[in-house]
């Protein structure tokens, strides 16, 4: 493989947050998906070979270093005693996106954040920050997710209603066409709440305005 | 021409008396000094509170200033106080520390800036812990604030900047000077006297101004029109001094310019 | 190095999302500080010389994993977005003055630059590049600013004294003797030597040699 692509992989996937597919990983090296994906499949076998303490690992459908479980012991130990007990800087955007915009797909959230986000949104889940509030009407019936009132509850805040103002802010056209997006493919008319969500929630059409719960 | 102190560019007083004495090279006897006091003072008045330690340090200097002046603009008096004419060294090279301080700085600046940038070619690892081990912690919102949660939302939906190639270069336009000289033989007699900005009003290439520009000068130098500019990146006033029967001189070895 | 904790750095490096001290490190490894630091060092060496697309950086006090600078063209979609606009000259001198006489107060600060710095400090807090260090002793008790191991992060350095020195930005003899010229001590009329004129101003001897304004 050349060196300059290896190197590539090498940099871009140290730098994301989430598992990267070997398309994305295709297109941003300028290569074929099989060249790609033999070069992955070489570069952590290198690392395997090499008895590193870390991983280049193929899980959710994409590519990631993380820590090799032989090592779990002591990254536990990291955990209990260091200062790591805490949501990486992707899980709390993902958390963050889905206070200030639910009821919101995964789709959407993904569509956001511009990178897979299924093993963030597991852990928020599993964590019960987040949950499905709403089913989308369209087709697909996709799971819509808010935050739950144990985030509330550790946020020290009594409902949506007191999280900051982001209203002066303006979300990038990405987000704006993100959101969107869900509304054209399940609806294709005018939006309503679904039934099923809490009143305190913002509706979908609210949110195209670009503010946050009112 | 007066020199022109544009107080707007430079940050502060010393900032301007740096560049006006390393840069431009300027005699101090030569700079309008009304115009650095006006900046002293509309730097004392630009203060949200007025701190008085720096108040007084700004009329210091301003003081100094005039004094040194002064002293360079009366013709001597043969009965100087020496106590006086050592006070007002002291002060000056108390100027001058400051003003050395402050250049300093300046320099140090440039080297911060030049970390900045070649830090920003590697881009550090964030991806943080593994869900695996996302189990072990009690509360993964420990410590976590609402701004926190507002900061995080914002850097998710920030617009991103993408790289955008620029086109406007590829738009080419072919201009000569010999065309612009003629279109001016045929407009500005009509016109007499008219500024320069006026003549390049309706004009949007940045090349089409210049080449204006040029045919102006190329009138300038045939004796056509005569030139006034009051102030420094003042407009510029033609006046056209020409008949329209007047031929114009050979004028073709005068460029062409390709944008 | 023992493979064993030279891969359980490795691990741990990998899980953390911001730069971990060495003292760290020797704790959950069970090591010396001083075998921890070797290693360290040693495995940077080793990344680079394997000439991968990351390495592994000391910077703000603490080991971090990093995209190699000559990554930068594949690594800007991400490194972008977290990219804040540039620093004004007027913000990056203002944080010139900070980083080299820390602890100082705002009004310090104005003193040094000839202007008024509220805006400009407030901005660099708002980046988090400087903030509160100490509280001045002498009534008012004004806040004194200091730099944030955040600031040391983005400069890619590891401590303040990896700055240059404030001795190579003094300026030379030649800055001294024009400042001196654009403001000599210079009388109109024809010019005598004042009895009592002292050596050590060249500026002023010089002065008296030469000649008055024009």
């Amino acid at each position: 493989m050349s060196a300059e692509s290896r190197r590539a992989l090498e940099a871009i996937i140290m730098v994301t947050d989430s598992p990267l597919e070997a398309q994305m990983l295709a297109q941003l090296t300028e290569q074929s998906l099989s060249e790609v994906e033999s070069q992955l499949a070489e570069l952590a076998a290198e690392f395997a070979e090499q008895g590193r303490g870390f991983q280049l690992a193929h899980v959710a459908g994409g590519w990631r270093f993380q820590s090799h479980p032989d090592m779990a012991p002591y990254v536990e130990r990291f955990v209990l005693e260091g200062q790591s007990a805490k949501l990486s800087a992707a899980a709390l955007e993902t958390l963050a996106i889905v206070a200030y915009k639910q009821p919101l797909s995964r789709a959407q959230i993904a569509a956001i954040r511009g990178v897979s986000v299924d093993s963030v949104v597991r852990t928020l889940e599993q964590r019960g920050y987040i949950g499905e509030v709403a089913r989308d009407p369209g087709p697909g019936q996709a799971v819509l997710f808010g935050t739950t009132p144990l985030f509330l509850e550790r946020l020290g805040i009594n409902s949506l209603a007191d999280l900051p103002s982001v209203a002066e802010f303006v979300p990038g056209a990405d987000v704006v066409e993100a959101l969107e997006q869900g509304l054209r493919v399940d609806a294709g008319g005018p939006v309503e709440t679904p039934a099923a969500v809490d009143d305190s929630r913002p509706a979908l059409t609210e949110l195209l305005d670009g503010d946050g719960p009112a | 021409m007066p020199y022109e102190v544009q107080t707007p560019v430079f940050e502060g007083p010393f900032d301007l008396l740096l560049h006006l004495i390393l840069r431009e090279q300027v005699d101090l006897y030569e700079v309008s000094l009304s115009r650095i006091v006006d900046a002293y003072l509309q730097e004392i008045e630009r203060m949200e509170v007025l701190d008085l330690e720096i108040t007084t340090e700004f009329l210091l200097i301003a003081a100094t200033l005039v004094e040194l002046k002064c002293k360079r603009l009366l013709p001597e008096d043969t009965d100087v106080d020496i106590d006086d004419e050592f006070a007002l060294w002291e002060e000056r090279d108390l100027l001058i520390a400051r003003l050395l301080d402050c250049k300093t700085f300046k320099d140090a600046a440039g080297v911060i800036s030049t970390l900045f940038d070649a830090a920003a070619l590697s881009a550090p690892r964030t991806a943080g812990l593994e869900e695996r081990f996302m189990e072990l912690a009690p509360d993964l919102l420990e410590g976590v604030d609402l701004d926190d949660i507002r900061n995080a939302y914002i850097r998710a939906t920030i617009p991103k900047p993408r790289p955008v190639v620029s086109i406007e270069h590829i738009h080419s336009i072919r201009i000569s000077v010999t065309d612009a000289v003629e279109e001016l033989i045929d407009e500005l007699p009509r016109l007499g006297r008219v500024t320069f900005r006026r003549l390049t009003g309706t004009l949007v290439e940045r090349l089409e101004i210049v080449v204006r520009f040029l045919a102006v000068l190329e009138l300038f130098k045939q004796g056509f029109v005569e030139l006034d500019q009051p102030a420094a990146f003042g407009d510029i006033e033609i006046i056209w001094l020409g008949s329209p029967a007047m031929a114009v001189a050979d004028l073709s070895d005068i460029d062409s310019y390709e944008g």
